[in-house]
């Protein structure tokens, strides 16, 4: 298990690479990546700054790992999530999931990404050409992680 | 006490944390809340959507009816929107 | 929409990189990756081989990544599947889809996998201590397939 | 007709692949099974399952009342187990 609240970018590649090193027990591993939109809605994107609670997103990340992990036989979970300033095209989040199958690997990242989305303590503020503005949350994102 | 504001909230009360004496009176989250707006416009104007209140005692989620004391570390934002 | 049948390894990065170069509209990437396991039931497996119809697996692949192209609003997506001699720890599959949106990335991936799973002309063949033998195709395959 | 045979289908038949002159009677997938199944014990011995075969004449999965011509290619296997 494997949290990381950072400002830098990270490597897709390195990150499988911490799961499955030495290892030829794993059968699936799925991947999502977050990046900024140059569009949001109607709005075009300059920039996206990301606040966040330092002590808690750690805190928060860890325990939607866990969850996750005591949910789904994973063999393992990594979940990194950026903060500052980011450009269209730049990531910010990565969620891994390694398991013998592939539903677990598949549902697990589902269900990190879902309650990142609620409980992740972190605000978007975009800034387009009308101005800069926080985005709202969508009550759609806490149904999707009510589902599990 | 110490409390902690992020985002929006941060903006409206205008500082991004405080170390306050908690009044003895005062025992609840809500009650910290309406003590707080006691001390300016710019905190009424930071609670004035309920739903656009998340408060988290010591970095945990908490409700409305969660007890408080001089000792927490209160954090006050509005609703996450990270991933 | 990129497909290809190949004994040769794949790079995720490189293949993320190809859906998402010069490109600031992507919100979201979801990538599955299928490797070759150790221990298959309470079988040790030493190498896996994997037989193909070889025009007929690409033609597969390009119509499974049309009907989930078809399905989903997606921004890209790539498929790879492996053939030949393979190791415990090896990867087989790849898929990589784009989207603006998480849901539509997820469901994609997953949606690829199952029709693969029941569609993808390739036939796997064990070697393990005790022998050699073609692995049993799985009905709950099928199941997964149909929930789409 | 050309016919090609994968995976146990191929080892049990023994060969990968072979062109026959389809007989004029012969007009489906499951008449063209049954004529194969003449030609020899290891034929039989391939198609003995029937819930273990699959076909694709011209690359495209049909199903045993497919018609078929001397002009088809027709491939016969396992179920698949990729991905």
């Amino acid at each position: 298990m494997h949290v990381s609240v950072q400002t830098e970018d990270f490597d897709i590649a390195i990150e499988i690479g911490k799961l499955t090193h030495n290892r030829k027990d794993i059968g699936a591993i799925a991947t999502f990546t977050g990046l900024v939109r140059d569009i949001h809605g109607d709005k075009k994107i300059r920039k996206l700054t990301l606040e966040h609670f330092p002590e808690m997103a750690t805190k928060e990340l860890e325990k939607i790992a866990r969850l996750a992990n005591d949910r789904w036989p994973l063999q393992g979970i990594s979940i990194i999530h950026r903060y500052g300033e980011l450009l269209p095209g730049d990531n910010i989040v990565l969620v891994v999931t390694t398991s013998q199958h592939r539903e677990a690997a598949f549902e697990a990242a589902q269900f990190v990404m879902d309650w990142l989305k609620t409980d992740a303590p972190f605000w978007k503020k975009e800034e387009t050409p009308e101005g800069v503005h926080w985005v709202a949350a969508k009550t759609e994102d806490d149904d999707k992680k009510d589902r599990w | 006490m110490n409390l902690l504001y992020f985002a929006m909230i941060r903006e409206s009360i205008g500082k991004s944390s405080e170390t306050i004496d908690l009044p003895d009176h005062v025992k609840s989250v809500s009650g910290l809340l309406t003590y707080l707006e006691s001390k300016g416009d710019n905190y009424i104007s930071a609670f004035a959507q309920d739903d656009l209140i998340r408060v988290a005692v010591n970095q945990e989620y908490v409700g409305l009816n969660h007890a408080v004391t001089n000792a927490d570390e209160i954090a006050i934002f509005p609703p996450m929107t990270g991933g």
